[in-house]
Order: structure tokens, then C-alpha cells, then sequence
């Protein structure tokens, strides 16, 4: 009954979340789910206290091609964007 | 004292942020925040406005609309080749300074009521007319500089390439413009009559919240000063220089429009201040070379707490000096 | 104007809400402005109910129960075999609309307010009891339907099935009936002096902070009648003509109670409104099989502003015209 | 010292949670972590602005046996209510 | 009645939490209210301090302070000795009842205000001066008793082992020191002219606002008692007893500074409460072997509403009884 | 060009995090993401109503030496601090 998939994680500036899921709707993924969150990376701190500086987490279950070309949709964002994208495998169970 | 001791909030919240204090107001506040300011605003505004003949506006609208645009038109020049900016960030950064802060005009406002200087409510009017503009044209100069630098074989090509309809969008629908003029409508209608139950939050409390709002400010104005410290002297002495030049194209204007001392002081203080809320979101989605380091610093780090301490004493100064009273 | 200006944040927050703006009130800010309504309601209304003999009280509240039950039996079967929705569907709204609206109540004690109709704050101890048996008696139909579509052997057991333990706790420990009625105990015990302390927070905020939730419930709106919209005319029809049929119960309740012409425009309000707060996570629970679009898409989407912007100026107009003055 | 693990990450609305933690006792399951989150999926979009358009993630570290018998009690949910479950692998590390 | 009404709210906190209703005041909610009440109760005290000859407090703030000293010094024997706590647990035990809980502070101050008793608003100087000392004590203490039990030489090296440098920064830089002095030093420069257009917020809306924290302080508490159950009577009774020797202490060093009658009972209420905000952190971090459901369990389960609802009381009758009117 | 790393995810009191960060600088990790949550474990239920009682996640992405390493500084805080950490494969795709 589980069903072997991939699961995408989105990390990135909260004002990416719109063009995310623009990306989302043009590649026909329905599914996704998003937090809040902060951090630091290359682009330095992120502390999370107002929204020049949020992060969001955006999952996505797919499947291996979709995946493939998420990601590769996504590479624009990543020269003039905070952004990393991590890929794992999943069972989804229903 | 010469500046309202609202402004020391502004000062506790940088010490907490800079010396690294646990004191962390919850995002969730900052925004509900910056929603009641705007909506305050705008209330008072209306309010005000339906007391005045609408049609006077029309015509000094344009002109301090257009005095305004001076301003990005000034600054991009001087960023791209003064400061050797690349041409995004010196169209980012000119869109900032052409924009306006609602907090340091809430802040002018303030210090006006205290040293009981008259000035009209319909000011803001201008407030919620300059918000945009600049931030359109930030955008054209993004394109244009492309267009110059061989990205575009020419500028009306680069000109078309801007997504107008998705830049319309975030100018009109944008929460700062569309609480702003929600606000003006909003107390157009309710008048003085319809205004005075919800006064208790929209104007009495509105001070009060400004202070914590203030407190807000420094938090992050501190983890913008270290992250700006880096870009030299350059950026700093744009960020205080160009108020003062902005100003006195302001106290001009209002001059030739024969404004009173006290609105004169705000269209000096809204051409002063730079954009924190509408731009940086705006111009992080339009103009994604630009580094927001840079003009959230500049605009943030040293022009805002400029305007809050030096500055708008130095604006009513000029009030004073050069208009007629 | 035949509304409140208050109304006027609601069209903003539908506005801002179908035109796709950034403008977004942050969760934590709409939880803490409804626990603020229902507790400052729930004080007001026992400061007042202390000054006036509890008992009296007793009979009409036993009436006022028992008519309001009315509109869940009314509506259950209209909904069902008019509209051919499954019985869970028809139950779960005909709860809601048997429920009632804290805001929708707030903003007719505005109204009331701002045209000088004299009414009674102890009217708030109707809305705290009529928040909950009408989800009682949703539970009660949805299993009944069951029993009749041959899930159950008989209409007895179904109502055995029902896990009157958990249910009674959601009833009585919600957090809208808790904060009601503690904030009653609270107001009655405290009285005039024990309140006045409290006031300029949970009286004198609240019509701007109603303001307030009414933007955020205009964004929350403006989702549902998206998601509403594909489940056509019926239901739109429903949630305009049960609130006018509840609203003249309340009349005639009222006027068979000797109510004032205030009180009437009350009991007919809390009648016509349909519940957003308790009954939708109430009904999730208790009837998961509902689709919760269907439900809040009518109370929320429809039943709401037709009562904000028509159905209260209706009431008056009801009480003014069947209530002797 | 590392022990090999299922990661059950539940999305679900937040109306579910305490339902789930329900479960979560019966099966005599301690441990988990909840947080909010929004997102979108065959139930459409939850804009997370209230309460009733809220999801959460619910993340449990347990044993395959335990996430089978996990993933078989959420089953009567999937029904009615909004939910995804997933499980990975993972090492618990203390 | 023998309580100010507010403290109803806790307990209204209380019966949600205990019985699992599904109230919850958002974390965002909490935060913001904490940091508005050290603000406000600041400012209050600065504005106060603005009208006094400062020079006076210096001694009597030397000797409140120490006095205020035994009270951990008190508490820690008899937790170790008599409770056989672990000198982990008996040094954060301490450390949390030598410190001060704002909000019973408050209560204290809204209870003489209701009752017409005189006091003076800088005695907020005192709880700002007491919150850290003892949570310093505390790490001392903690340390002190690693020496003993053989884990480090020597007293000494014992204390040399503490991060002094970190401490310090929790002590002047945590949020509850940092709002406090901060509000203290604004309001103290803002004076009563420049606090009055702030008042609306920081004044008349505290009590109000006092009351929603104390239903957050009830919610939490409920939370903290059922933890706390398991711990045994001992504990109980330390923290009802805990909070008389303390308050008798501030009775006495008030009588010596001869206070008010007001002050009196401040003072008492100051050294009987027992930190939640700044001490549980900071203890949770410098002494991580103390399990931190002893020490919230007591001061915030026990000791926070034992004061509330009986300790106020019993300071303001021994202030009326030891102190000359 | 996805490359394999681990993910190690901490599980821990509010309190802990600058801790935590502290000893990301100490090994040299710059990237790390962190988003609030609640749950329950061997320390009791840690509601998230006030940050004494709140929880975070912290997600690092990074090659398995340097989890080992910092699984290892993590270790002194399981003695006296709800913690839970546990890592997990993922390829990092930018
Ligand atoms: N190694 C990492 N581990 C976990 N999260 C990371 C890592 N690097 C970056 N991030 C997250 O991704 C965001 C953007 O990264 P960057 O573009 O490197 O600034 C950061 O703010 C972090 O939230
Ligand atoms: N493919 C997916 N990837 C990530 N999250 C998903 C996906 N599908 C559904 N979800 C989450 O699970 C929730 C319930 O899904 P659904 O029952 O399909 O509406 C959604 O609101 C999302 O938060
Ligand atoms: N089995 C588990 N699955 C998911 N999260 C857990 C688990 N055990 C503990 N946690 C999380 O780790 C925190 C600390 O755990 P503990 O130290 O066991 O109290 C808990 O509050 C949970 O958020
Ligand atoms: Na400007
Ligand atoms: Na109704
Ligand atoms: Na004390």
C-alpha cells in the first residue's frame, strides 16, 4: 500500500513562497506544505522577526521525475535568492 | 529636549539588539503592528479629509507628486556613479529614499502635537500617493540600466519586459497602500460622527503603540546595522546627505505651495524618509540582483533613526525659517 | 446611511482578501481578538446582569431556548430533501444556523448604540445560551440519518452511539461558552466598581478592536466564497431566507416576552446569525463526515455580511414595526 | 549507539491533533512533536489563517512495528478528514 | 471581598486549563503581554522617579537589597536539609523565591489603588533591583554545593567556575532587567508631560491587560500543578510558608526604613513573590542539573496564587498592624 | 550535482538553542534552519504556551564527519535537557 516517493524541501526567504507555488501550479503539483521558520546560510542570519527576514520550509511529496524537474525550475531562484533544496526518500502511506 | 522621548524607545530596542539581549518581539506582533499604524493613519485621514473640500488636493497632488519623483531621479545617479553601485542596487536603493516611512511621519506628527504646531490630517493623503511611485520607477531603472548595459539591445525592449500587470498588482494591492487608502475611505465615510467609537484604539492608543512599534524598529535596525557595517562610508554618508537634500526639495515645494509651517515640516519628513515596509518586499520580487542588505541597511540602519533624531528637528527648522508663518 | 461604518472593514478585508493582496493577519492575532470579544461580551453583560434580579430572567431564557430550537428542526429537512444534501451536510449547517454569531450580535449592539434604541447587556446571556444545544441537536439529527439510512438498527441506538461524555465536555469547555460564561461570573461579581478599572480595555477598545476582527473575518470570507462558490444556488438561497425566518421567531419570541424594541432586534439577531467560532470545530469532530466548505461557506461566505449589511437594518425595522414601542 | 528508526510525519488539520495524540496513548506511542504549518492537497488550500484552515505536522521516531500499527489506526481518518501520512528512515542518535 | 476582582481571571485560567478546555492563548499573545507589563510598570516608575530627589533611594535601596538577600539564604537549608532536595534544586528553589514576580506586584498595587491606600510608584525601582541578585545567589549557591559534594577542590574554585561574564549579560541584558530599567530611564526622562500622550497604552489600558495575562498565568499554572503533584507535600508547604517569612522580613525592613502603610505591603508583596519570567530561564541555563518542574511547580503553581488570593491580604493587614499610619 | 549529506535534526527546549548555535560555530557549521514546535517525550509534555515549555527544531545539513562531530557536542546536554536528535539521508540539491 506505501508507495515509494521523493520528498522535496524548500528552504527559503519568505517572499519566495508566491513564485514557489507559481512554479508549483505550472508544473502541476497540488500537494505542499509550508512552515515558518529562520536560519542562517551563505546569505547570513535570518532571525525570523519580520518578514525581510523569515524563512519558510516548503515540502513537497512527488515523485522521482517530478522531482527532477522541480528542482530544475527552481534553480533560477537560486543566484539572486536565499535557497536550498534537499531531496529524500519517502514511503507516503495513503 | 530637542526630539519627542517616544524616539528613545527606538533606542532601547537597538541597545537590546545590539548587546544581544533575549528580548524578541514576536513576529506576529510586528505585523499586527504595522497593520493598525496604517489603518490608524489612513482613519485619521479620512476623517479629516471629509472635512475639506477633495478637489483643492487635486492639483498640489501633482505637483508634490512630481517634486517627489526628483528624488529617485537625484539619488540613481549618484549611487550607480558616485558610489559605483551596480545599477540594480543604486535603482533598489533609489527606490527606497523615494518611497516614504510611515513611521517617521507618525513620528513628525507627533512632535508637531507636542510643540503644538498646527498641520492639517489630510497629509496623508500625500503619504499614501508617494508610497508607490518611486518604487515603479526603481523598477524602470533596474530595466533601463540592463537595457545600457547590452542585457537589452534597447530601453523601450527593456521597458517591455517589465511584468507591468504583476508590478500593478503589488501597487495597489499591497497591504501598505490598501490598508492606507481602505483607512481613507473607511473615515471619509464614518466622518467625525462614525470615527468616535473606535477612537479609543485608532487615536488615542495610537501613540502608545507607536513606541512599541518604535521598540520593534530597533530590534531590527540593530541586526541591519552589523550586517551593513561592511559597505563603507559611501552608502552612510548617502543615507544622511540625501534626507537633507530630499527635505529641501520638500520645504520648496511646500513653499510654492503655500502650505503652513506645520504641513511643510511633513512633506519634508515623507520626501526625508525611506521605505521599509512596501519597498523591501516590493523590490526583492521586481528586482532580485539588488542586495537588500544594502538599501534595508541605508534605509533602516541610517536614515531612519537620522530622521527620528536630527532630522526632523532640522525639517521644522527649515519650516520655520523658510516659510512664510 | 443604513449601516455602521464599522461594516465598512469587513468590505476591506473581502476586498484585500478576493484581490489576492499580501495584506494577511497573522493567527495568533485573530485567536487573541476573539478571546477579547467573547470575554469583554461575557463581563459587560454580567456587570449588568448584576443590577437586575437573576430570577426573571429564568422563564424566558427557558423560552427563548426552546424557540430558538426551532430553526435547526425548521432547517434539517428543508436542507435535506429541498437542497438533497446527505443528512450529515444537513445537520451540520442546520447546527450552525442554530448556533450563533458573537460578532454578528456585536456589531447589532453597535447599531443599537449609535441610533440611541435602549436595550439590555443581560441579552448576552441569551447568546451564551445559545451557542451550544443547537450543536447538541446537529449531533443528534446526523445520527438519527444515520439510524434511518439503515446504519444503525434503530433511532436509538444511534443516539447511544453518540459519545455524550466527550461531546458534553466540548460544550461546556469550549473555549467560546468558557470564556461567555466566565467572563459573566466575573462581570456579575465584580460589579460597576470591581469593572471600571477594566474598562478602557474590555469597553472602550472594543467597538475599534471589533474593527479589527472584522477585517481579518472579511479575509477568512473572501477564502470561503472561493471554495463556496462551485455549490450553487441553493445554498445561497439558504443562507439568506433561514436568517429572515429565524429573525421573525425572534420577533415573535420577543414580542410574546414583552421584549423592548432593542432587546426584540437582539433575540431576532442572535436567531438569524449562524455560528463561525464553536460550531465549525465543533461539527468537524462530532460529524466528520460534513463537508466543512458547505457549512462555513454559508454561514461565513453568505449568512454574515447579508446580516452586517441587510438583515440588521431588517430586524429593526421588524421591531420597530411588530414590538409596541 | 545510533539506532535504526521510522519517521512517521503526520500532516493533518489542526482540528485532528487531539485525536491523534489520542491515538498516539492507545498504542502507548510517548513521544512526538507538533508543529503548525499550511498548505495545500486534494482538500485545497489551508491558508492556515484560522483555526479551521490550520494543518499541523506531526512528527513520531518509532519502531517499524510500531509505525505499522501507527499508520493503521490514522487509516479510519483519511476518510473524512484532510491527511498525509509519510514514514523515512532514520537514525536516532541518543 | 477580601481580593481585587482581577485575580478572577486566573482563576478562570486555572479551571480552562484543569479542565482540558481547548482555550490557548496564542505564545505570540503571552510574549507581547510580558514585555508590555515590564514596560508600562517601567515607565510608571520612572515618571514617578522624576518627581523625587533620587539621592534618597541609594540607601534605602542598599538595605532593601540586602535584606532581600535572606531570603535565599533562608530558603536554601531548608530545602536542602529539611526537603532533602538535591543542592541543584535547592539553589534554584531559592534563587527563584529571592527574585520577583511582576505580575503579583501589580495585583498588589491594583489591590491598594482599589482600597485607597497611598504608595508610591518608584518603589518599582525596588523590583527592579531585586529581580537579579538572587538568581546570581542562586548560581553561587549551586556551585558552592558542587564544592562540597567533592566534585570541585575547593569553595573557591568553585566559584571561579561559574561564568561570570555570561551571568552578567543574562542579569543586565535578559528582556525583564532590560524593559524594566529601560522603561524606568524613559519614563524618568519623559517625564509626566511626555508620558501623557503614551498613557492611553501604558496606564489606563495595564489593568485590563493585567487581566489577560492573569488568564495566561492561570492556563499556564494548570499546567505546572499537575507536573508539580508528584513532588509531595514538603514542597507545598514551603512555598505557603516560604512567602510569610519572606513578606515578614520586608514588614520588618520596612518598619526600619519607615515606609508607608502602602509601601509597606509593596515591599512585603516584592519579597514574597517568587520569579516565573526572568528566573526559571535564567536558572534553566546556569544550573541545568535543577529539574525545572520543582522550582515553576512551587512559584508559579503554589506561591503565585497562594499571594493573589490570600498572601495580599494577610501583607496588607500586617502593614496596617506593624506599620505606624 | 546533488550531493549526499546528512540531515541531523535536534529536537530540544527553547531554551537550549543558543547553546546549540553556540556549538555550530564552534565546529564551523555556518547553515541551519530552526521553526518553533511542541511535543512530548521522556521530559513530559512541553506545551509551547510559554517558551519555558516551547521547543524547537534545528535542521543542519552536512557531510557525515561533521555529524559525527557535532552529534558528539550535542551529547552533554542530553544529561540534563529534553533532547532528542536524529539524522537522516538527503541529497542537497544546490
Ligand atoms: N546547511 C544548512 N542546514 C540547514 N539549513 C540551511 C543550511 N544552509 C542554509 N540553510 C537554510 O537555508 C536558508 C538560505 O540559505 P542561504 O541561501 O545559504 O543563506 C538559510 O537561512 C537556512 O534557513
Ligand atoms: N504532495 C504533498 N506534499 C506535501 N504536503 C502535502 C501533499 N499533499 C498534501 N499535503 C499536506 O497535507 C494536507 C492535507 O492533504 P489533503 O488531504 O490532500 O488535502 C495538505 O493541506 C498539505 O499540508
Ligand atoms: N519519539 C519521539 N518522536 C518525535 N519527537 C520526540 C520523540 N521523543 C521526544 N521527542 C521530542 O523531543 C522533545 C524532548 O524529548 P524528551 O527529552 O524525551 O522529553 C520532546 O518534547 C519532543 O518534542
Ligand atoms: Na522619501
Ligand atoms: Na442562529
Ligand atoms: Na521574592
Amino acid at each position: 500500500m506505501a508507495k515509494a516517493f521523493k520528498l522535496v524541501t524548500i528552504y527559503c526567504e519568505a517572499v519566495l513562497e508566491p513564485l514557489v507555488v507559481r512554479e508549483f501550479d505550472r508544473l502541476g503539483i497540488v500537494g505542499y506544505t509550508v512552515s515558518d521558520c529562520r536560519g542562517r546560510g551563505t546569505h547570513g542570519v535570518r532571525s525570523g522577526n519580520w518578514r525581510m527576514s523569515s524563512n519558510v520550509r516548503i515540502e513537497v511529496m512527488c515523485d522521482l521525475p517530478m522531482s527532477d524537474r522541480l528542482m530544475e525550475a527552481l534553480e533560477p531562484f537560486d543566484r539572486d535568492y536565499g535557497l536550498l533544496v534537499v531531496r529524500s526518500d519517502v514511503e507516503v502511506l495513503n | 529636549m530637542v526630539f519627542d522621548p517616544i524616539v528613545l524607545f527606538f533606542l532601547l530596542g537597538l541597545l537590546a539588539g545590539l548587546s544581544k539581549s533575549d528580548l524578541k518581539i514576536p513576529a506576529a506582533i510586528y505585523e499586527a503592528l504595522s497593520i493598525y499604524l496604517l489603518l490608524a493613519i489612513g482613519l485619521k485621514g479620512g476623517v479629516e479629509l471629509s472635512k475639506y473640500p477633495l478637489g483643492e488636493l487635486v492639483t498640489s497632488s501633482a505637483i508634490v507628486l512630481a517634486a517627489g519623483m526628483l528624488i529617485p531621479i537625484i539619488g540613481y545617479p549618484v549611487l550607480r556613479f558616485l558610489g559605483k553601485l551596480s545599477h540594480y542596487d543604486a535603482a533598489s536603493i533609489a527606490a527606497h529614499y523615494g518611497s516614504v516611512s510611515v513611521v517617521t511621519y507618525s513620528v513628525a506628527v507627533a512632535t508637531l502635537i507636542e510643540r503644538d504646531w498646527a498641520h492639517d490630517g489630510y497629509m496623508v493623503v500625500y503619504l499614501a500617493l508617494l508610497e508607490m511611485p518611486a518604487l515603479i520607477l526603481g523598477v524602470v531603472l533596474a530595466r533601463l540600466g540592463d537595457a545600457r548595459d547590452g542585457q537589452a539591445s534597447a530601453g523601450l525592449a527593456a521597458l517591455r519586459s517589465i511584468h507591468w500587470g504583476r508590478l500593478a498588482h503589488e501597487v495597489f494591492f499591497g497591504k501598505s497602500i490598501l490598508l492606507l487608502i481602505g483607512g481613507l475611505i473607511i473615515g471619509f465615510i464614518a466622518g467625525e460622527k462614525g470615527y468616535e467609537p473606535i477612537a479609543p484604539v485608532f487615536k488615542e492608543a495610537f501613540k502608545g503603540l507607536l513606541a512599541l512599534f518604535l521598540l520593534e524598529m530597533g530590534l531590527v535596525a540593530a541586526s541591519r546595522i552589523a550586517a551593513f557595517r561592511s559597505y563603507g562610508a559611501f552608502l552612510v554618508g548617502f543615507a544622511i546627505v540625501m534626507p537633507l537634500v530630499s527635505a529641501s526639495i520638500g520645504i520648496l515645494t511646500a513653499r510654492y505651495l503655500e502650505f503652513s509651517q506645520g504641513n511643510a515640516t511633513l512633506l519634508a519628513t515623507l520626501y526625508a524618509s525611506a521605505s521599509y515596509i512596501a519597498a523591501p518586499a516590493a523590490m526583492r520580487i521586481a528586482v532580485p540582483q539588488a542586495n537588500p542588505a544594502l538599501s534595508i541597511g541605508a534605509s533602516l540602519g541610517v536614515t531612519f533613526p537620522f530622521n527620528l533624531f536630527v532630522g526632523i528637528p532640522i525639517y521644522m527648522w527649515m519650516a520655520r525659517t523658510f516659510i512664510p508663518g
